[in-house]
């Protein structure tokens, strides 16, 4: 049968070729990598998909990035910059109690659907936000709201805090006057977040029409907000398609823009989930920037000549204790013991992007109410022995929780912050028992009810106040933190209740300085979260809270 | 008929010249395979890799020249710069990201990746050899009840096996936690049924071969036919199985960490879990994946190439 | 034939039945819960219960499943935690896309496999059986995340070849008729979608194909070599017939029946191997979806999926039965 | 000239060190219109033989030595794609096991006319048109609707004769039966070897005939070799060789045959041991460890074949029997009464 030999070996070699021809075959397709000249198309690597498109049913960053380029609120932070500077409103003041807001609203605004803009259609916005019934009281949909303002005209659930929001009232066309029943300091901060973007006057009434529904096990988003159509913003994009096989939003420019109009006609979001996904897109040009790059790729893109412009930092990572969990952690030696003995300087140096800073505190500092005057803690194995030693703890054990298969703008690599910390710890003398795991949930889950002795976590600013940081994690008893300190909880609540500005910032200071005192956990770094693009892109000024505005995009 | 005394001269001749004869119908079914294994190519190709694996994991981390988890270099090694420590005097597979010692921590990873390997394979095949088993004495044993219940375990196994795997796994590794065990039962879980369909199957056609028939003409009892009969000459596929599971077990545990389900301890990682750690820093430092990254496809096809070999030194079809 | 047919399909809704307990005594075991996933960073404890509450997650599990029950009758297989939307359209809107990967990659397997399997057996034990072996071997040693990546950085990255992520280049797009790109651009004439869809198809896939690949080099392997020492083939050569009518009629004929099997039966690993594929393409399909769905405890998806797999299950294996009996005269009998 | 002439062929199989010669030495020739009988127990080398003429035997592992002229040219050193064209058309064979001789999946029409385009040149309905006359002339009723049915679907015998139907198609000058009739029921086996003799007769074939059955060789050979451990015994024409055997092999062999007149009570009387209890041919016979004569003299070196007695009655015994053996069907050598008694219809 030695016959067949030959015949066998061509068919096999055919079947080789053909799969090899095939697999070449594809080059002669046009990249439009390097030819900028006269692209109308400019795509954007997301790390993740929006939830909805109308903004005020959401709270993930993916969702903002996309609709702040079509939805515009009524106080916007200057480019590049973490200051609070007119957007629809020209101007904005409160008065001396700091519950009524009066906003000067800017003239000759269109919305993308034809409607004006006026003082009555940012009213609009407020009492339908206020007004917001069934599904959409579930914390699923407005999350900010009840975060900034608490709860709603008709509270469903009795568990919902009494509204903070009192009215919206538009005194004349162009003078919107909101009052909320208590100072807060959320406001105005508040106003300038991307789900209080004010919609147009007809699309609410569109919006009004479908509800939310939360039956069965889950809660469906209404069709409005994941299809185009509806919603019109004042922004310099409109939505156009949302293509959710190709993962793909498409906006396009909005010629009746009021300020300066979108260079580019067509603006695409598309989501790659991950870091490598993105890079590689990027260098294959088939996208023209991604966001979150690794800090190892940021060297490797910028020698083959792409841009990889640093945000600056509006973020902390911090190693977080949960004391009730560990009663080892209670004593404050413990916890000196453990922020002497990280090596911040080193993670810094070698993990973070550039630009990445140290944290001394629970805020990067260039919020107002960043205190030169906090208790330091250096980098000192011996010292963290001997503390561990004084308080009877040198056999310390921790449980120590991390995620994994996650990039946050503040923690780019959890795991390798988590391996640093642990070999750090473990020089010092403790023993860490590592506990990974996935993000979302099981991650968020352990940690915010306390299941770690020990944890990663982190935030960035929605808004440049001092209490968007410490206010979120020390104004009360938390379960995360599982320690109750009254001088720690009066000093941030104090501050809050400041009204006048420069006497809330040293009053964030002192906070400041007793937190760190108190030190419930380690701030460790602020990281600049680093954003690509390609050669040929001319790239939008970046923006520390990651509110990038693409309408800057040009190709050179 | 010539009357020939036989003598005994004669006799001895005969034994002496039919022993020097080459027979081959005194060696056993086991015996023949054994023969057949060596003279397989791929068969020794294989048995050489396994065997220099398992020294390397069993003896290698004696050697290994520094703490496999201690950071020692961390301030040489720039991730945020692509600044990277390859092969030199001191350490001669270079350093990690995080500056640790890459060679004992690829001598350390043999051990691990051997452990899951074989736990795993042990999980599966002793989980899945007693529900075949089982389901195929049950048939065998017949009976309206025995083949109830033998279709209804296989209905199981149809599902488990319909379902992907790694998926399978997945879902365990999310009510257990993550941690090396849960790893290794996620991997053992997905392999039961494959075990349990190969030992069922075998005993039901070995079943029906003759042998089996006549001892039962015979009146044995059908359990002692099936326990000294049927269930040792079922063994040899299960054999092979376990053999290519090692290869699969290593290859879905490095999957199980890519998905980052893998094992937390980075002291001692396996082999899967220093690929997904490195391969992030590929274009940076291709090395410090392909360590990891030959040791498992290499390993694997060893175990691979061994089984194959095995399966065919066993199969009788294959034979000539 | 057609008895078959209805006879497999009866027994699908006991199984399915018993396969819907056993799903929701099991995810009741998995920690957390679809509140904690929709909350995020901000969950705090009360918001949770909410939303428990909200989604009758806190009544008994009975009561849970008599509700699943009932919308399953309908047809209704609820709304996806994740993206909140209804579980079907979620997986309309992926599942072609896996199907069309699948296809594509046993499609490769197959033009690969079959002539390498066919060849290994004839040079058995020789290089060539054992290079072929081991090539189709390695493709399934290496972790298909690793060959992913490295097909991407070769293909994509460094030669500019082919895309690297995706199913579609922005702005192209086929009008939506079954849903697998390729197909849809034949049918509504959009061909520049089809060649798109093609060229976004091939990294994936020749990626996924490593897994199916080595199952049919094996069982063609295995298999030729059984025919070949069948008394068919001989007579065959014994008649003087030219090499090709050997091959194909005589032993490739035979050889490949156990191979339809097989590749029948690949639904589940191939499903695996998607998860690891979609996920280093992104590529929209089922598998990085579900996976998702695990860690988001995406409940009624997670359901829905099984139910549905089992289904595909069910369904391919009668289909291979039936491609068997119509290859098979000896089946079509029985 | 003999048709065919086989000298010294040796077939070896498996390489370096570990050779085993299946067949040592084998010498016969078939004439024109002649049946040979190649006759010996399981082993002996005889299937070998006949895939050595038909050049069926993997190409590796094995080493062919000796001549084997077939109408003047030696088939072993042909190339392949000479043995094609000779195979099917020239020389034919026939396989012991019909069902799987047949492809499984193949209807029975297509395996015959592939033949009949290879060889004949014949195409569609010409091709279906012999294709079942000579179904028809093998005995196969219906012969259209067999044509389209597969070979599961036909009885034992019919496969056989299908079977003889490919074999015959190109009317081949040496026709050769690999125990074509061991698989079949006895009453099938007679029709078969009736069917055999009517075709060879006809067709002035010749025909070599393996077989193991003495009934068979009865019947049908003209001459007869007796084949032991890969070599020749004994060889003579039939009715020399049914007289008086001289091998204590082949006299063995005919002595175990039954005897319906045998007194009662007179036990069977067959050969001990099997084929595996030898020794080597080159320390001596192959067959002393089993034989009842044997002496030292047998265990020194290979005894050559000699004519002790008649004249072309080769035995290779250093104490050949002398004793006749009184078999029932010595007297009626027509396959109609052979051994097994069968009746043709």
């Amino acid at each position: 049968m030695r016959i067949l030999k030959s015949r066998g070996a061509r068919m096999a070699t055919a079947a080789v070729a053909a799969t090899l021809v095939v697999t070449a075959c594809g080059s002669d397709r046009d990249k439009g990598g390097d030819e900028g000249k006269g692209k109308d198309t400019f795509v954007f690597g997301a790390p993740g998909d929006p939830s909805s498109l109308d903004p005020s049913l959401a709270s993930d960053g993916e969702t903002f990035r996309v609709t702040r380029q079509a939805f515009e609120a009524l106080i916007e932070h200057e480019p590049g910059g973490t200051k609070m500077v007119g957007g629809l409103a020209e101007k904005w003041s409160s008065d001396a109690t700091g519950k009524v807001w009066t906003f000067n609203l800017r003239k000759g605004v269109e919305f993308h659907d034809g409607d004006k803009f006026n003082a009555a259609a940012v009213c609009a916005n407020y009492d339908h936000w206020y007004n917001l019934k069934g599904g959409y009281q579930s914390s699923a949909f407005s999350e900010y709201w009840q975060y900034m303002f608490g709860g709603f005209a008709k509270n469903e659930d009795p568990e919902l805090p009494k509204s903070n929001y009192k009215s919206c009232t538009a005194k004349d066309e162009n003078t919107a006057v909101i009052e909320v029943n208590e100072a807060s300091a959320n406001l105005p901060g508040a106003f300038s977040l991307a789900p209080f973007a004010i919609h147009s006057p007809k699309s609410l009434k569109e919006m009004d029409k479908q509800q939310a529904t939360a039956e069965g096990d889950a809660i469906t988003y209404p069709e409005y907000s994941q299809k185009p159509g509806i919603l019109a913003g004042t922004g310099p994009y409109k939505l156009k398609s949302w293509n959710k096989g190709n993962k793909e939003i498409t906006l396009e420019a909005f010629d009746g823009y009021w300020g300066d109009k979108a260079k580019v006609k067509n603006l695409v979001f598309r989501t790659i989930d991950t870091e490598d996904g993105r890079r590689q897109a990027l260098q294959a040009g088939d996208i023209d920037g991604y966001d979150l790059v690794a800090p190892a790729d940021v060297k490797t893109l910028e020698q083959a000549g792409f841009q990889v412009p640093t945000r600056d930092v509006f973020n902390l990572l911090y190693l977080g204790f949960t004391q009730e969990k560990n009663k080892a952690l209670e004593k404050l030696e413990v916890r000196q013991a453990i922020s002497h003995a990280i090596n911040r300087e080193s993670i810094v140096k070698t993990q973070l992007p550039e630009g990445g800073k140290v944290a001394n505190q629970f805020m990067p500092d260039t919020v107002a109410g960043f205190s030169d005057k906090v208790t330091e803690y250096a980098f000192d194995t011996d010292k963290a022995k001997s503390l561990l030693k004084d308080a009877g703890e040198s056999g310390l054990k921790l449980n120590f929780c991390y995620p994994t298969e996650v990039t946050r703008p503040y923690m780019p690599a959890p795991q390798d912050i988590f391996e640093s910390v642990k070999s750090d710890l473990e020089k010092a003398g403790v023993k860490v028992n590592p506990k990974p795991m996935k993000w979302n949930p099981d991650y968020l889950d352990a940690t915010k009810t306390g299941a770690c002795d020990a944890y990663l976590l982190g935030w960035t600013g929605d808004f440049n106040d001092g209490f968007n940081f410490i206010g979120t994690w020390f104004a009360k008893y938390d379960k995360q933190w599982g320690f109750k300190n009254d001088k720690v909880f009066d000093a941030v609540n104090a501050s809050s209740k400041v009204v006048d500005p420069a006497g809330r910032v040293d009053a964030y200071k002192a906070a400041n300085e007793a937190i760190m005192e108190f030190i419930p956990g380690v701030p460790i770094s602020h990281s600049p979260p680093s954003i690509a693009f390609g050669k040929n892109v001319n790239p939008p000024k970046v923006s520390p809270l990651t509110q990038e505005n693409f309408a800057e995009v040009s190709f050179k | 008929m010539s009357l020939v005394t036989p003598n005994t001269s004669k006799i001895d001749r005969l034994a002496e010249l039919t022993a020097t004869h080459e027979s081959s119908s005194g060696n056993s079914l086991w015996r023949e395979a054994w023969g057949r294994l060596r003279r397989s190519k791929a068969g020794v190709i294989g048995a050489v890799v396994i065997a220099v694996f398992v020294v390397l994991a069993v003896v290698g981390p004696w050697f290994a020249p520094h703490n496999p988890a201690a950071q020692i270099w961390r301030d040489e090694v720039l991730i945020n710069k692509g600044e990277f420590v390859g092969p030199r005097g001191e350490n001669w597979f270079g350093l990690d990201h995080l500056g640790r010692d890459q060679f004992s921590r690829f001598l350390v990873g043999a051990r691990q990746t051997l452990l899951v390997g074989v736990v795993s394979m042990l999980i599966g095949l002793v989980i899945g050899a007693i529900i075949g088993g089982v389901s195929g004495a049950a048939a065998t044993l017949g009976g309206r009840n025995g083949k109830r219940f033998d279709t209804f375990v296989m209905r199981v196994t149809d599902i488990m096996l319909a379902l992907p795997s790694l998926l399978l796994a997945v879902s365990i590794a999310a009510v257990l936690g993550q941690s090396l065990t849960t790893v290794m039962i996620a991997v053992g879980v997905v392999q039961i049924p494959i075990f349990a369909r190969l030992l069922r199957g075998s005993m039901l056609a070995q079943g029906n071969k003759e042998y089996v028939l006549a001892a039962r003409s015979l009146g044995i009892r059908k359990r002692r036919i099936v326990m000294t009969n049927i269930l040792p000459n079922s063994l040899s596929p299960v054999i092979v199985q376990a053999t290519l599971s090692l290869a699969t077990a290593i290859i879905e545990a490095a999957a199980l960490s890519y998905l980052g389900l893998g094992s937390p301890d980075q002291s001692a990682p396996e082999w899967g879990a220093m690929l997904t750690q490195a391969q992030r820093f590929f274009d940076n430092a291709p090395m410090m994946s392909v360590y990891p990254a030959v040791g498992i496809i290499i390993t694997a096809l060893g175990f691979t190439l061994l089984g194959e070999a095995m399966r065919e030194a066993l199969d009788p079809k294959l034979r000539g | 034939m057609l008895r078959l047919v209805i006879r497999r399909l009866l027994q699908l809704i006991p199984t399915l039945l018993g396969l819907s307990v056993l799903l929701f005594l099991w995810l009741n075991r998995l920690p957390g819960g679809p509140a904690s996933a929709i909350l995020g960073e901000r969950a705090t404890e009360e918001k949770k219960a909410a939303i428990n509450k909200l989604l009758g997650l806190d009544q008994p599990v009975y009561v849970q499943y008599w509700r699943f029950l009932k919308r399953m009758v309908q047809g209704d297989l609820g709304t996806s935690i994740q993206t909140g939307q209804p579980v079907w359209d979620e997986f309309t809107l992926r599942f072609p896309a896996t199907v069309e990967l699948s296809l594509m990659a046993i499609l490769i397997a197959i033009v690969v496999g079959i002539p390498l399997g066919y060849l290994a057996a004839r040079r058995r034990g020789g290089w060539l059986d054992i290079t072929a072996v081991s090539v189709s071997l390695v493709g399934i040693c290496i972790p298909v995340f690793f060959l992913a990546l490295i097909l991407k950085g070769i293909f994509a990255v460094k030669l500019g070849l082919l895309p690297s992520y995706g199913r579609l280049e922005t702005g192209i797009n086929a009008t939506e008729v079954t849903g697998l790109a390729m197909l849809d651009g034949l049918l509504t004439g959009e061909f520049d979608a089809t060649w798109d869809a093609f060229r976004h198809l091939i990294l994936p896939s020749v990626t996924l194909a490593s897994i199916p690949l080595v199952v049919i080099v094996r069982m063609t392997r295995a298999s030729v070599l059984e025919v070949l020492g069948e008394d068919y083939v001989r007579t065959a050569e014994s008649k003087g017939l030219e090499a090709r009518v050997v091959r194909g009629r005589h032993v490739l004929r035979n050889a490949l029946l156990p191979v339809v099997t097989a590749v029948g039966l690949l639904t589940g690993a191939l499903l695996s191997g998607a998860v690891l594929t979609e996920s280093v393409f992104s590529f929209e399909g089922i598998g990085k979806f579900l996976y998702d769905a695990i860690g988001g405890r995406d409940y009624p998806v997670l359901v829905g999926f099984i139910m549905l797999i089992t289904i595909v299950f069910v369904l391919i294996n009668l289909l291979v039965d039936l491609a068997y009996s119509i290859i098979d005269p000896r089946v079509r009998v029985n | 000239m003999a048709l065919l002439s086989v000298d010294e062929l040796t077939v070896t199989f498996g390489g370096r060190g570990r050779a085993s010669k299946a067949v040592d030495g084998v010498s016969f020739d078939v004439d024109q219109g002649q049946v040979v009988g190649l006759v010996g127990e399981s082993g002996c080398g005889k299937s070998v033989t006949s895939l050595a003429l038909m050049g069926l035997l993997p190409s590796k592992g094995v080493e062919l030595g000796g001549r084997a002229d077939f109408d003047g040219t030696n088939l072993l050193t042909m190339s392949q794609r000479e043995l094609r064209d000779m195979r099917g058309s020239q020389l034919a064979m026939i396989f012991q096991d019909p069902l799987s001789s047949l492809n499984p999946v193949v209807p029975i029409g297509v395996q015959v006319t592939e033949i009949l385009q290879r060889h004949r040149g014949l195409k569609g309905e010409a091709a279906r048109k012999e294709a079942a006359h000579l179904l028809d002339r093998v005995g196969i009723p219906d012969p259209t609707r067999r044509l389209k049915e597969y070979p599961h679907q036909l009885s034992g015998g019919m496969r056989q004769r299908a079977l003889i139907a490919m074999a015959v198609a190109c009317a081949p000058r040496l026709l050769i039966a690999d125990e074509p009739t061991t698989a079949l029921d006895v009453t099938i086996q007679a029709q078969i070897l009736e069917l055999l003799k009517e075709l060879v007769d006809e067709e002035g074939t010749a025909l070599l005939m393996i077989t193991h059955d003495l009934g068979v060789v009865a019947g049908l050979c003209d001459q007869v070799n007796v084949l032991y451990a890969g070599k020749v015994v004994e060889s003579a024409d039939r009715h020399e060789l049914f007289a008086h055997p001289m091998h204590p092999y082949a006299h063995g062999l005919l002595e175990s045959i039954p005897r319906l007149d045998a007194p009662r009570g007179e036990p069977l009387k067959p050969i001990r041991g099997s084929i595996n209890d030898r020794i080597a041919w080159a320390d001596g016979c192959a067959f002393a460890p089993r034989c009842d004569y044997y002496t030292m003299e047998c265990l020194t070196g290979t005894p050559a074949l000699t004519e002790p007695a008649a004249a072309g009655h080769q035995v290779r015994c250093v104490n050949p029997v002398r004793e006749p053996v009184e078999i029932a069907t010595l007297d009626t050598p027509d396959v109609t009464a052979t051994a097994h008694g069968g009746t043709s219809a």
